[in-house]
């Protein structure tokens, strides 16, 4: 066991001086180190969002999945099975805790308004509905059935979808099946630049 | 990539250029290394910089950015010359003994453009680039009314000595590569080039086949307008080299984001459909009509075979039609042709930003996406945005595109309150939050788990979509509205329909029968509702639906491929065939048949990937075929299957490329000198260019006279990482590298304010002086080069703090766009640079 | 040195005033605590010290700042008394006939003044060690202050702190048992401040001169 | 909870006998750093603040790829960055993980006073208490690489752990595990001697340095951390790698022999004086001095 320096005064002052001269030894043959922060964590196996090398990555959670947990990340760490990464990570892979726990995360819609100056609150079905019906507007105003050629083209220039490079695939499908059913055109991602 | 990350640890040879691999992927940047430490292999870094790659290298080439094309047609030069080609790969696997039409033209003779320039349109009339016909002309007569095509039988000539052969062409055209004109243009000293080219060909020393060497690049070579004709030139040096195909060879593309590959693959772009299916135009009348344009017919030598696998794009296409509109798309109602957008122009990036600019565009949805800050010329964009009339962002962080009317510029013009664009900004789910799969830059399908619950009240990103989704449809249900067929009938029938759960649509992408199926050889069958085994099963007679052919095999009733995770790889060579999927089929190493002989042996027993087995007549290997299985040694089938020709395109005949089927050098749009291989082109003819007010173009006559580009830093993420303080810690604030002796003259010390302007706007930041730049000779005169890290804008911790400028580096950049690809040029431009 | 400040017993002289004797105390006290926790860092047989004085920490952290107070008194009483330490002719002859000192025949030696020359060695001794303890403990007092360029600085302190402090023990031990042992009154002179003459008689020569016009006639 | 231990086998401040000293079989843990395929990604830099929770501090941006100056208290792991140029004007641009050698001789156990603040495993490792710590920075002069570091709120020291924590369960440590490039290497003292001797005459034979060698000063005793250097007879040049480090020879002086002078003349003087009073005695008794002054003016 480890002999705190409470015990260490106690010590002394009963023994008294006298046998602390002597060196009395109260270190352990072991010293403490700081417990394994992942010893009894719960892993999930993920993928690194940044570059395309798609690094594994397994993020530490405590708690077992019991019910009533909700799981905070405490340290995330490369999959060493991964052929790829092997376990490692680059810097910012490596940081990826911070990204998971930032508190710059946005956490509420919120709307700018013409002309406004800052964002308003807005709720998620107000302004799911809001949208809804801008899109439905917008695409019914300027939808081409048939070009100047009268060539059917069923083609909507007015509406864009610019996607990201961290969506997942799927994610990226239903985004190409309801754009392309909506008939946009100016459909692109972050694959092109 | 046509490899993947592990498979690099089997080269020999590496040309990293238009990358910074070590920087910007460290960990698959392992495996170059690991190829250092275990074969000792060689290493040869080209930047504009010398990065953290050169710093590992074994010899570094400092180039004028965007004259890539220049130094590998160099290289090119060099092989021929002396005679460090892969004779029979070349002979057998590329076209390089395909005879070309008689009237076609180089740019030596015509120039600086190909045959068929048309002046006034800025375009090509590619007749001329095209297979003579077996036969002789007349044979190869176009069909009244139909585009040109190419000659289902192919003149050729296998000893390569016909001068109108494609080996005589491609060294006559790249003779005039000459180390002299190479050190004018790229500034890269007549030696050190040949130093570079010596150790890049001294792998097919005295012909010797078993050392293979690989191309390796990233957004440094896409950045350009001419960005594809680099990544071709490489290409056409690998199949010169005979390194496609082969482990530890290749052309790898290092993608800068986890899935923007299979961003590409599910066609979240304009121009094309999921599985690279060519989107119908107007003048495609019908579903017939497009698949007759998008099929092509197999064109060869007589004696040679060709698997010309895109002739079965009608059954990829129908089964995507099935898996968008299920019942609604029939064979009766042209497998709903109707519902599809006509693309009649391109619609990419820039040409978005300027529609929206201008007008067309009203509305926008931008997902993880932050429009102002990653395309070129920010200003331009945040204008575009102020006459939007709606925006809609899903975000996990502040970014700059929902904030564009906070945006300094804004505040500067003092016009926040006339903008009347209303912005929606909603809360995503960051990637813990998230399950779905990924897919490398190596093209491998990889299934995460989520981890936590998304925070406070943010929404998983299918929801939001597939919410937005449903409520339009409900709109159109209750209110009708212009052609709501589409929407009405597409299929969405997940579960959750207000959530979709990703494993489903992942079912989706794979495919399943829509009737009984039965395999005529094999006799297997498949049940209908059962997912399919893989894109060999797809019919164009409505009996399956399929998402994405290429992603066929990904969710089998085996279960989720992507989430297989057996480590092991028992041939050693990085293969690694248990862990996720990899499109197509599970290949992990493309075109893998050309790592044999003509025989079906490897090049390098050492290094086995594939070979012919005589005894089953069929394809065996440590990795899947990319080939017939059957197809015997002898029926000399093409290993480039996807290629009409089975062979690999030294010459890309017809359409393939709008700016020529050779890569010419051109300058950058903006560069300090005029071409000197023709001087009344200097850039490229059919590059395109805006000509609004934000449009603007610097010339060293108006002091625009340093080269300039842009780069990423290993420390940070694009614009994402300036939210993390780890990250920020690292490195702090943005910076401006320039070279130490630059400094001096205009009395610069590191760490002091530089201010840097373009034509289009302007950049403030601290100098880091460094050795790592030097000037350098472009044609005989002075001339620096400085680069730039973007990762900063004007929301970010730093930025929130003041301690940067709060602007975007892509100010500065222009948008001259690829005329293939559509990426925009934002490296290579000119601009000032002065004391602040 | 008014000899007025305080009432001195008849056949007493006032040897020591107040400031003095507070200043003496204070450094003597200073000096304590900074022996007993500078022997604690010393070696690992007296940290067992530290622990009593409050542990390691807190020895660490008052032992610099009672370095600082006992350099104070020593400078103050350096200010005070540097006047009447000048070493002179006399005192040579008292360190070369120092053997009879040591051997109580104090008769042998020449008359020493108000302070004797060992007295005064003890004297410029704790000053010149107070002057290098401070500079060193200074030193090691912030050595992650120290740039790494400069760190011969603090190899040089290590050294200087420690072989200075061992002098002032020497020192320090020589005072104590002379001022409590070895010359019986010298502590009553540091509590009350007043000697009796026979003391400055006896131990004095010079002084008792000095105040007294007479010579201190030898003993027996 | 974990009861993770390591033996010891060296005590800093420490009277008598080490328990755990010779006490049982063990090998020596030792971080191989091969220079050569360095990056500088700072991957190791991050995992090392990530794993041990340490608090984020300020930066400013330096001319430099280098995160900050040196490591400090809280950045126990720094990449040292350094532009060299060569007499062929080529440009090296060398890259030094810098933080604990692990010395098998270390020069802050040596110096530091205070029980158990600074122990030494039986695998090598060197691990500061920070509950024994008293902040005399002892530490700080002992130790010939710069590393130790002082929190001035708490006034305790601190240094890269190796991640005992993770050692002692079985884990590599966390920069180990994150190095990209696989630059790092963590085994046996002797694996990796063997590993870095492999790789330094590959740089010898198959690439043009023929200086490479091994990092691993005996001045100290050997380091739980050898590097991989491509010209080894100019350590200097990776940041002022020391090319001999030793223990300062003042703190060997203070703590050698000024020790057991110091020591015997205390006791000695004790001694003389007591034996001075037995046989010499006061120079006169309290009586006398106290006795009326014959003739004096009161």
């Amino acid at each position: 066991m480890q002999a705190t320096r409470r015990d260490f005064l106690k010590f002394t002052t009963i023994g008294g001086a006298a046998a602390a001269i002597f060196g009395f030894d109260l270190q352990p043959a072991y010293a403490q180190l700081r417990v394994l922060k992942i010893a009894r964590a719960s892993e999930t196996r993920s993928t690194c969002p940044y570059c395309a090398v798609g690094c594994g990555t397994i993020i530490y959670t405590i708690g077992d999945k019991a019910k009533n947990v909700t799981p905070q990340v405490v340290h995330v760490e490369g999959d060493p099975d991964h052929p790829t990464n092997r376990g490692t990570l680059c810097p910012k892979g490596a940081s990826l805790e911070q990204d998971i726990l930032n508190d710059r995360r946005l956490l509420k819609p919120q709307v700018r308004r013409p002309g406004g100056t800052q964002w308003e609150d807005i709720s998620w079905d107000d302004a799911l509905n809001e949208i809804a019906a801008r899109i439905k507007k917008t695409r019914d105003d300027s939808f081409i059935e048939k070009d100047a050629k009268g060539v059917t083209v069923n083609r909507l220039e007015s509406i864009s979808w610019i996607g990201g490079c961290t969506d997942t695939n799927e994610f990226n499908y239903l985004v190409v099946k309801a754009m392309r059913a909506l008939g946009v055109v100016h459909l692109e991602n972050q694959a092109r630049v | 990539m046509t490899n993947g990350w592990v498979d690099m640890k089997n080269t020999d040879m590496m040309l990293i250029m238009g990358g910074n691999p070590a920087e910007n992927h460290p960990c698959g940047f392992k495996w170059a290394i690991e190829a250092k430490r275990t074969r000792s292999a060689k290493m040869i870094s080209v930047d504009p910089r010398f990065t953290r790659t050169s710093s590992v290298a074994d010899m570094f080439c400092q180039i004028r950015a965007g004259t890539d094309i220049a130094f590998l047609g160099g290289l090119i030069n060099y092989a021929i010359e002396n005679n460090r080609i892969a004779k029979e790969y070349l002979v057998n696997y590329t076209n390089a003994a395909f005879v070309i039409k008689s009237d076609f033209k180089l740019p030596a003779d015509t120039d600086g453009v190909f045959s068929g320039f048309d002046e006034t349109k800025f375009s090509y009339d590619k007749t001329t680039w095209n297979y003579d016909a077996a036969g002789g002309p007349g044979h190869n007569a176009a069909v009244a009314g139909t585009p040109p095509g190419l000659p289902g039988s192919v003149d050729y000539d296998l000893t390569l000595q016909n001068p109108n052969c494609v080996f005589q062409l491609l060294k006559k055209h790249y003779s005039r590569y000459t180390p002299e004109i190479i050190e004018r243009i790229t500034g890269i000293p007549k030696e050190q080039f040949l130093k570079a080219a010596e150790l890049y060909t001294s792998i097919r020393k005295d012909g010797d086949m078993k050392k293979a060497g690989t191309i390796i690049y990233a957004v440094g070579w896409t950045h350009h307008s001419f960005g594809t004709q680099i990544i071709r030139t490489a290409a056409m040096l690998q199949l010169l080299l005979g390194n496609v195909g082969r482990a530890g060879g290749g052309v790898n593309a290092l993608r800068g984001h986890s899935n923007i590959q299979g961003a590409t693959d599910m066609a979240g772009l304009f121009d094309t459909l999921p599985g690279y299916l060519k989107v119908p135009t107007p003048g495609d009348a019908s579903f017939d009509a497009w698949m007759k344009r998008a099929t092509p017919t197999a064109s060869k030598p007589a004696p040679w075979d060709s698997w010309n696998y895109y002739g079965n794009t009608s059954k990829f296409t129908v089964s995507l039609m099935k898996a968008f509109y299920g019942d609604a798309a029939t064979k009766q109602n042209d497998w709903a042709f109707d519902y599809l957008p006509k693309v009649d122009r391109d619609y990419s990036w820039t040409n978005l930003w300027n529609d929206m600019y201008n007008g067309t565009v009203k509305g926008m949805l931008a997902f993880g996406m932050n429009g102002v800050a990653i395309g070129p010329d920010s200003n331009k964009n945040i204008d575009a945005l102020k006459k939007a009339e709606w925006l809609v962002v899903g975000e996990i962080y502040q970014d700059e595109t929902s904030e564009f009317w906070k945006s300094p510029r804004v505040i500067a013009q003092g016009d926040m309150k006339q903008i009347q664009t209303t912005v929606y900004r909603l809360p995503c789910a960051g990637f813990a939050e998230k399950d779905g799969s990924f897919t490398n830059s190596a093209r491998w399908l990889l299934w995460k788990n989520a981890a936590v619950p998304t925070p406070g009240d943010c929404r998983l990103d299918q929801a939001i979509v597939a919410q937005i989704f449903l409520k339009v449809r409900d709109l159109y249900k209750k209110e009708g509205g212009k052609f709501p067929d589409p929407i009405l009938n597409l299929t969405w029938a997940y579960t959750t329909p207000q959530s979709p759960a990703l494993s489903e649509v992942l079912k989706e992408l794979n495919g399943k029968a829509l009737a009984d199926l039965e395999d005529p050889a094999t006799k297997v069958q498949i049940k209908a509702g059962q997912q399919l085994p893989g894109f060999a099963w797809l019919k164009d007679d409505g009996t399956t639906a399929c998402g994405n052919w290429i992603y066929s095999g990904s969710f089998t009733e085996a279960g989720n491929q992507t989430a297989r995770r057996d480590p092991s790889d028992p041939s050693n060579m990085g293969v690694h065939p248990g862990w996720g999927w990899s499109w197509p089929a599970n290949r992990r190493v493309l075109y893998n048949r050309a790592s044999c002989d003509v025989e079906g042996k490897p090049w390098d027993p050492s290094r086995k990937q594939i070979w012919w087995n005589e005894g089953s007549g069929k394809w065996v290997g440590n990795d899947v075929p990319d080939f017939k299985v059957d197809s015997k040694p002898k029926d000399h089938m093409g290993p480039f299957i996807m290629n009409p020709e089975g062979v690999g395109r030294i010459f890309a005949p017809l359409a393939a490329f709008a700016d020529g089927p050779f890569p010419e050098f051109y300058e950058p749009i903006e560069s300090p000198i005029d071409n000197l291989f023709h001087a009344g082109r200097t850039h490229n003819p059919v590059v395109t260019k805006f000509k609004d007010a934000d449009d603007k173009f610097g010339t060293v006559k108006e002091g625009f006279n340093v080269v300039c580009t842009t780069f990423r830093l290993t420390e940070h993420y694009h614009y994402w990482t300036k939210n993390n303080p780890m990250n920020v810690q690292l490195v702090p604030e943005p910076f401006i590298e320039m070279a130490a002796e630059m400094a001096d003259e205009l009395g610069i010390r590191g760490g002091e304010h530089v201010k840097i302007s373009s034509a289009r706007g302007d950049y403030i930041a601290k100098a880091m002086v460094t050795k790592r730049i030097k000037s350098m000779m472009i044609d005989g005169k002075k001339t620096y080069q400085i680069g730039i890290p973007f990762h900063w804008g004007y929301r970010g911790i730093a930025e929130d703090e003041g301690k940067t400028a709060r602007t975007l580096v892509n100010a500065l950049s222009h948008t001259a766009v690829d005329p293939n690809a559509h990426t925009p040029e934002f490296k290579g431009f000119l601009v000032k640079v002065e004391k602040v | 040195m008014s000899q007025t400040e305080q009432t001195v017993p008849a056949g007493h002289v006032l040897r020591y005033n107040f400031k003095e004797r507070l200043t003496h105390w204070v450094a003597a006290g200073s000096y304590l605590y900074l022996l007993l926790t500078g022997l604690a860092f010393w070696s690992p047989w007296c940290l067992w010290i530290a622990a009593m004085l409050g542990g390691g920490q807190v020895s660490r952290m008052l032992h610099p700042w009672m370095g600082l107070i006992f350099a104070v008194c020593v400078l103050i009483m350096y200010a005070m008394w540097a006047s009447h330490m000048h070493v002179e002719e006399n005192d040579k002859i008292w360190f070369k006939s120092v053997g009879y000192y040591v051997q109580n025949e104090d008769e042998k030696m020449p008359p020493a003044g108000r302070y004797n020359a060992g007295q005064k060695s003890l004297f410029w001794g704790f000053v010149v060690c107070m002057v290098l303890l401070l500079l060193s403990g200074l030193v090691l007092w912030f050595p992650e202050n120290i740039p790494w360029s400069w760190r011969y600085l603090r190899y040089a302190a290590v050294l200087v702190h420690a072989s200075s402090a061992l002098l002032t023990i020497g020192l320090f031990l020589l005072h104590i048992y002379m001022g409590v042992f070895a010359e019986r009154g010298a502590l009553d002179s540091m509590v009350h401040g007043d000697v009796p003459l026979n003391f400055v008689k006896r131990y004095h020569p010079g002084w008792y001169k000095e105040i007294t016009g007479q010579p201190a006639s030898p003993k027996k | 909870m974990s009861q993770a231990t390591l033996r010891v086998q060296k005590i800093s401040g420490h009277a008598g006998s080490v328990p755990g000293d010779d006490a049982q079989r063990e090998y020596t843990v030792c971080k191989l750093i091969d220079t050569t395929t360095c990056i500088g990604c700072k991957a190791c830099e991050v995992a090392c603040m990530e794993w041990n929770d340490l608090p984020f501090g300020e930066t400013v941006f330096d001319n430099t790829y280098q995160t900050m100056p040196e490591t400090r208290w809280n950045y126990w792991n720094l990449i040292l960055f350094n532009e060299h140029e060569k007499e062929d004007g080529s440009l090296m641009w060398l890259m030094r993980k810098n933080q604990c050698m692990h010395c098998a001789d270390p020069g802050c156990l040596a110096a530091c006073p205070s029980d158990g603040a600074i122990v030494q495993y039986t695998n090598g490792i060197v691990d500061f208490q920070q509950a024994n710590c008293i902040g005399c920075g002892y530490c700080i002069t002992g130790c010939p690489f710069d590393i130790p570091k002082m929190n001035p709120k708490t006034n305790r020291v601190f240094k890269c752990t190796l991640c005992s924590d993770r050692v002692s369960e079985g884990l590599e440590p966390a920069c180990i595990k994150s190095c990209p490039t696989g630059c790092l290497h963590f085994g046996s003292k002797e694996d990796m001697k063997d590993l870095a001797e492999k790789r330094a005459m590959q740089l010898r034979t198959d690439y043009n340095f023929p200086q490479a060698g091994v990092y691993d000063p005996a001045g100290v005793g050997g380091t739980g951390v050898v590097y991989v250097l491509h010209d080894a007879t100019k350590p200097e040049l990776y940041g002022g790698l020391p090319s001999n480090p030793s223990i300062p020879w003042s703190v060997r002086l203070w703590k050698g022999p000024l020790k057991w002078l110091g020591n015997a003349a205390m006791i000695g003087g004790i001694l003389g004086l007591v034996v001075h009073y037995l046989r010499f005695g006061p120079k006169e008794r309290e009586e006398t001095i106290k006795q009326p002054h014959e003739g004096a003016e009161p």
